[in-house]
């Protein structure tokens, strides 16, 4: 099993143009998702599912779309939250007041609110840019954070904007064990990154680099920075919005505005950091990696602290988690500022190159 | 009249304040080029030590004197703060030199949740008090003028009339003193500034203990208005439209900025806020300073951005 | 020079004044452009040669002037309406995507004749990729003309300078443009990397009678390769003609040239 | 140049980027005191790289130098940060000037002197000198620097650096971007500070024509290596460098219009 390259040669510009170009790569992503799709289910208990697999998916995939606007087309975003909120109010609003609507097109509605409200909070990076465009999209966030916890007509008239939904139906396959709602979540992030993939191998892709890499230049090149952007943050939203309609309807049932503060646009944004920003692989990583680090610490530390004799609090757990957290945002930030899967693809190229160093 | 002058007031003095905050902002920004999120965490930290401290050193030494207990805790305060800055330079800035500003601000993100972190640790996470004398007493104003006066918060002027001479003493630093202008040339172009023999280590160190202190002056006057807990950390967010409003790297910018931002969200609550449910201040603060970036995409006061190519 | 026709006037600047809040970049500038030709504008730094291209393609609007493109009236053209017009560019600091390969940078170059949409392109089978493989065609022709195949896959950021200039050069050409402009294609090349940059640049102007306009310090380039030569001093002009026409002009001597030229 | 003592002396050395970038590939070079010695080469071939190894401003480029030595006066310096190696005299000027726009001229000027401790007035007095070698300067001292033109700017950079009073200027690329007469105004002063200040000037420059007529001794650079030394004179007279680097070829100067395709191409290229 060699990493070589050697020996394959590509004879038309078809076969170049593959998503993934080595045989090798290819095949090893193919076999992942097999493997995620048949083994998982056959080899994980319910808890997995639950707490780890489930909400590793739906985060991987809002994970995606901050990365697409924050990796890809360079507009920093801190209301990546409100994205989330505004796809799962939708969905929800969808749901109640339209009868015998499908779920998953309600999800995908969802999606799409979430794209329109993205456009128009999205509207300043075309003035403005970097720190302060972040800082502007925290308008969004605190807007929306506002709007599901004071206007009741997005929640139905519930009190604290708290609402819930039924188990997702879809063409008769209810959506209940915690296998299957990991068979959808699964279901919908491959069709979903399958389709970023395309885009960002594409034009489009293309387009949003350029704006990404060289803003004023772009539009001597005849790329419309308006027309980049804004289909920046509406892609980047509606797979937010998607994600947080799965967070609601999939992953948590009733849910609140508080599951989408901004701490969950922070959350986000780390996750991006993290893993990989302008990589799809790094939205994993990173998803993987937030997900897992707090539900790790909670078990280690007590055990930890047991081992020295000292009582560990859940208050202290918590604390130690910031703690622990922000340094690894430093750290990564220092190390690799191009994340996990910077690292993981010099591994690659170090790997292609073996046994010379250079 | 009254009553609008009173909110006007109001609106101003918590302006003074937000404008101390943004204050911490612009002047790490300006001098070393970073965008310091922690800025909030910082001054809950520097709250919690005071406080902390100013309860605790009593208890140690077996005195009553508050004056003096509150002296010696500022004192450990600054020292801690001191003691953050260098910190804060040794494990994460000296790595990061030369990096995009926004890897850097997302490198301050981190800085506050180990600061958040670190803070409750010690110095615990319940509400805790600091009391510097301050007077809470109201005064009347302009009685003559309207019937009733204007009621004003005497601790809020003391709170304004410091902020302002912070100011003041800042400004003069950085436009008079050798350091002044080295701390701007190291916010223009860190390589240069470097390669010209200005040591990065130490400029920062000093920036962030500048810094430091002015998130200790907000944390001691947000505290002592409000009680130290963890939701001091989120002032940093209310503060942010105050930056952005006023440019980035102005230090006028960032006092006026508070101020439009105070006066804007006092307004809007009070006249604007019960038609729509309340609790509008702080979107309306964003929404304020969206709607000024649509006209001035550099802030009231930034430097104008020329784009070349 | 012998045998080379130059046409009509393809671009006319007339009286362009541009300004920086007081700061007078260019004043009441005139010049035209014949097509086919090489078009040089020179002059110190600060003398407004920059401004002059970026009032050409829309980055920056004139005060005053007004520029006519084709017999057209384009003085309120955007930098997007300048590409379609037929306008392409190279830039003085390289605004390359440094983390794109150099297919993928030469590729933008072409998206404005690209027009699967979005859905078609998420989909990618079917149009986006018929249309994909079109325009790599068309892509790897310019990758030849410009001799760099060897790098087309390599990331932009890890070229040396010369070469990205050069990709810079090819993402422009890939625009298919009439007139394509030139910020110092030169700047920082030593001699042999000049040389290949104006059989480069003469290859397209003789090739697909692309009409050039560049703005280049060096002398021995510019007297060489153009045919004709705007001199531009603190945004006024000085000089206009040919290379040798400006080299005899007392005014471009004292302010540009100086005395050892 | 045998009897003068080396400054500065790099032996060997080895940088490499990001961990996986080999940038230079064994560079070595002496540079003898009060001499002007001039780095040559195209872009890329590393002469940037090797300025920077030597003033230590490698780390935030993500690059280090990982084998070889550098040494200043005898004393290893690769240990020293760029604050302590301005200390001891070495002042690198950058590539593309890098002034602080935000800042005065004068401002920009003493922001140099920021390591010296020898007082004010001999600070004073070395700015006076300053103004002194660059006349426009004083006539911009306190417009913004952003706001000067380049060859401004680039005296800027210069006269900032002599304010550390250095001994050593490690100059970049003085000539990119500047017309050709600032060009000859630049270089002019650069052999005047070095014969009447005694300064040493290890200068990377494109402009192999330019820096031959004011260098004493030359390095040419490709890929990362040394291919070629000698005295200025000499190599302005080698039949390669002439080719290459000056575009003379059989005598006269070559058109750039009559460059062909199939020329004479360099062969010491691995």
């Amino acid at each position: 099993m060699f990493y070589r390259e050697n020996g394959q040669f590509k004879t038309s510009y078809k076969a170049d143009q593959q998503a993934f170009a080595i045989p090798q790569d290819r095949w090893a992503i193919v076999a992942i998702v097999a493997f995620a799709f048949i083994g998982v289910p056959l080899l994980v208990d319910e808890y997995m599912f639950r707490a780890i697999l489930v909400p590793f998916l739906i985060l991987s995939l809002a994970a995606l779309g901050v990365n697409i606007l924050v990796g890809y087309c360079g507009q920093i975003t801190l209301g990546a939250g409100a994205s989330m909120a505004v796809g799962a109010y939708a969905a929800y609003n969808f749901m109640v007041r339209i009868d015998g609507m499908p779920a998953l097109a309600a999800i995908l509605l969802g999606g799409l609110m979430a794209a329109l409200a993205g456009i128009v909070f999205g509207a300043p990076s075309l003035r403005v840019r970097g720190l302060y465009l972040a800082v502007a999209t925290l308008a969004a966030q605190f807007f929306w954070d506002w709007a599901f916890l004071r206007i009741k007509w997005f929640t139905n008239d519930s009190s604290s904007g708290s609402v819930s939904v039924p188990d997702i139906n879809l063409l008769g396959w209810t959506i209940n064990s915690p296998t299957d709602k990991y068979l959808f979540c699964l279901g919908v992030l491959v069709v979903f990154s399958v389709m970023a993939k395309n885009l960002l191998r594409g034009n489009m892709g293309r387009q949003w680099m350029a704006i990404r890499d060289m803003d004023v230049a772009a539009t001597v090149i005849g790329i419309r920075p308006m027309y980049a952007k804004l289909t920046a943050f509406a892609v980047s939203s509606f797979y937010l919005g998607v994600a947080g309609a799965l967070w609601g309807f999939v992953n948590l049932g009733s849910w609140e505005p508080a599951a989408f503060s901004i701490d969950r646009s922070l959350q986000l944004l780390f996750m991006v950091i993290i893993g990989g920003m302008g990589a799809i692989s790094g939205s994993f990583f990173g998803a993987a990696f937030i997900v897992i680090l707090p539900i790790f610490l909670n078990q280690m530390l007590p055990l930890i602290g047991g081992l020295f004799g000292l009582e560990v609090s859940i208050a202290l757990v918590s604390h130690v988690e910031f703690i622990i957290f922000g340094s690894l945002i430093v750290f990564f930030l220092i190390v690799e500022p191009h994340g996990i899967a910077r690292l993981w693809s010099t591994g690659r190229e170090k790997l292609r190159l073996w046994p010379f160093p250079h | 009249m009254a009553f609008f002058l009173e909110t006007l007031l109001g609106g101003l003095m918590s302006g003074m304040l937000y404008s101390l905050v943004a204050l911490g902002f612009v002047l790490i920004f300006k001098a070393s080029g970073v965008f310091n999120f922690a800025q909030g965490a910082m001054v809950l930290f520097a709250a919690l030590a005071m406080a902390r401290f100013s309860e605790w050193i009593p208890g140690w030494m077996g005195m009553e004197n508050l004056f003096v207990a509150n002296l010696l805790a500022f004192t450990v305060a600054v020292a801690i703060m001191f003691v953050v800055a260098w910190l804060i330079e040794r494990l994460a800035l000296r790595y990061l030199v030369n990096q995009e500003g926004a890897t850097l601000l997302m490198a301050t993100l981190g800085i506050a949740y180990v600061l958040d972190g670190i803070g409750q640790t010690i110095f615990g996470s319940d509400i805790y008090k600091i009391d510097v004398g301050m007077p809470k007493e109201p005064v009347m104003m302009l009685e003559s003028v309207f019937d009733g006066g204007i009621l004003i918060n005497k601790e809020d002027f003391i709170a304004a009339l410091i902020a302002a001479l912070l100011v003041i003493s800042l400004s003069i630093f950085f436009q008079k003193t050798a350091t002044g202008r080295a701390l701007r040339a190291v916010a223009d172009d860190h390589q240069a500034a470097q390669s010209i023999g200005i040591p990065l280590d130490r400029i920062w160190v000093i920036v962030w203990c500048v810094a430091g202190i002015t998130a200790l002056v907000a944390g001691i006057i947000w505290g002592s208005k409000l009680g130290v807990q963890f939701s001091l950390s989120t002032i940093a967010l209310r503060a942010l439209p105050v930056v952005i409003l006023g440019g980035l790297t102005s230090v006028p910018g960032a006092i006026i900025g508070g101020l439009i931002i105070g006066v804007g969200e006092k307004l809007s609550e009070v006249y604007l806020g019960p038609y729509v449910g309340g609790g509008i201040e702080i979107w309306f603060a964003y929404m304020l300073a969206l709607v000024f970036l649509l006209f001035r995409p550099q802030g009231l006061f930034g430097e104008k951005i020329i784009d070349r190519v | 020079m012998s045998g080379r026709k130059f046409g009509e006037v393809i671009l006319d600047l007339k009286n362009i004044s541009l300004s920086f809040g007081g700061v007078k970049a260019l004043q009441d500038i005139s010049f035209n452009v014949l097509e086919h030709e090489v078009r040089a504008i020179i002059g110190p730094n600060g003398a407004g040669k920059s401004s002059m291209l970026n009032v050409i393609n829309g980055v920056y609007r004139p005060q005053q002037g007004d520029i006519i493109l084709r017999g057209e009236h384009h003085a309120n053209m955007d930098s997007y309406g300048a590409a379609k017009a037929g306008l392409a560019r190279t830039f003085q600091n390289i605004a390359l995507c440094k983390g794109m390969s150099v297919l993928d940078n030469i590729m933008t170059g072409r998206n404005l004749k690209m027009k699967a949409n979005m859905l078609q392109q998420a989909i990618w089978f079917g149009a986006a990729q018929r249309e994909e493989l079109e325009h790599r065609a068309k892509v790897e022709e310019i990758i030849d003309f410009l001799e760099i195949q060897h790098i087309r896959k390599t990331p932009v950021g890890r070229l040396p300078y010369g070469l990205q200039k050069r990709v810079d050069l090819a993402r422009a050409l890939a625009m298919e443009p009439q007139i394509l402009l030139l910020d110092e294609p030169m700047a920082g090349m030593n001699v042999e990397e000049k040389q290949d940059m104006c059989r480069f640049i003469l290859d397209v102007n003789d090739q697909f009678g692309t009409t050039v306009v560049l703005i280049e310090h060096d002398m021995g380039v510019v007297m060489d390769i153009s045919d004709r030569v705007v001199v531009l001093d603190y945004g006024k002009k000085i000089g206009d003609g040919t290379p040798d026409e400006v080299r005899a002009n007392p005014d471009v001597i004292s302010a540009y040239l100086g005395a050892s030229h | 140049m045998t009897t003068a003592t080396i400054l500065l002396n790099v032996n060997s050395i080895e940088v490499i980027y990001n961990h996986v970038i080999l940038v230079l590939k064994g560079v070595s070079l002496s540079v003898p005191e009060g001499s002007i010695v001039a780095l040559l080469g195209g872009n890329g071939a590393g002469k940037t790289t090797t300025l920077r190894a030597v003033s230590n401003l490698l780390h935030g480029e993500r690059g280090e130098v990982t084998k070889g030595s550098i040494e200043c006066r005898g004393e290893r310096i690769e240990a020293l940060t760029p604050a302590d190696l301005v200390k001891r005299g070495v002042v690198q000027v950058m590539e593309g000037r890098h002034c602080f726009g935000h800042l005065t001229i004068e401002e920009n000027l003493m922001t140099g002197s920021y390591t010296r401790s020898d007082g004010k007035a001999a600070v004073a007095q070395t700015l006076e000198k300053v103004y002194n070698y660059f006349p426009r300067l004083k006539t911009r001292r306190t417009s913004q620097a952003a706001y000067t033109s380049g060859g401004e700017q680039q005296m800027c950079a210069i006269g900032r650096a002599l304010m550390a009073n250095p001994t050593m200027v490690l100059l970049d690329e003085p000539s990119m971007g500047l017309a050709p007469q600032i060009v000859d105004e630049v270089f002019g002063i650069v052999k005047d500070l070095n014969q009447r200040e005694k300064v040493t000037f290890l200068l990377a420059e494109q402009n192999t024509n330019m820096a031959l007529r004011y260098a004493d001794f030359g390095y040419i650079l490709e890929n990362g290596r040394v291919v070629m030394e000698g005295a200025a004179k000499d190599l302005a007279n080698n039949e390669d460098v002439k080719e290459f680097y000056l575009g003379i070829s059989s005598g006269e100067r070559k058109s750039f219009r009559e460059a062909k395709h199939y020329r004479r191409r360099k062969r010491w290229l691995a």
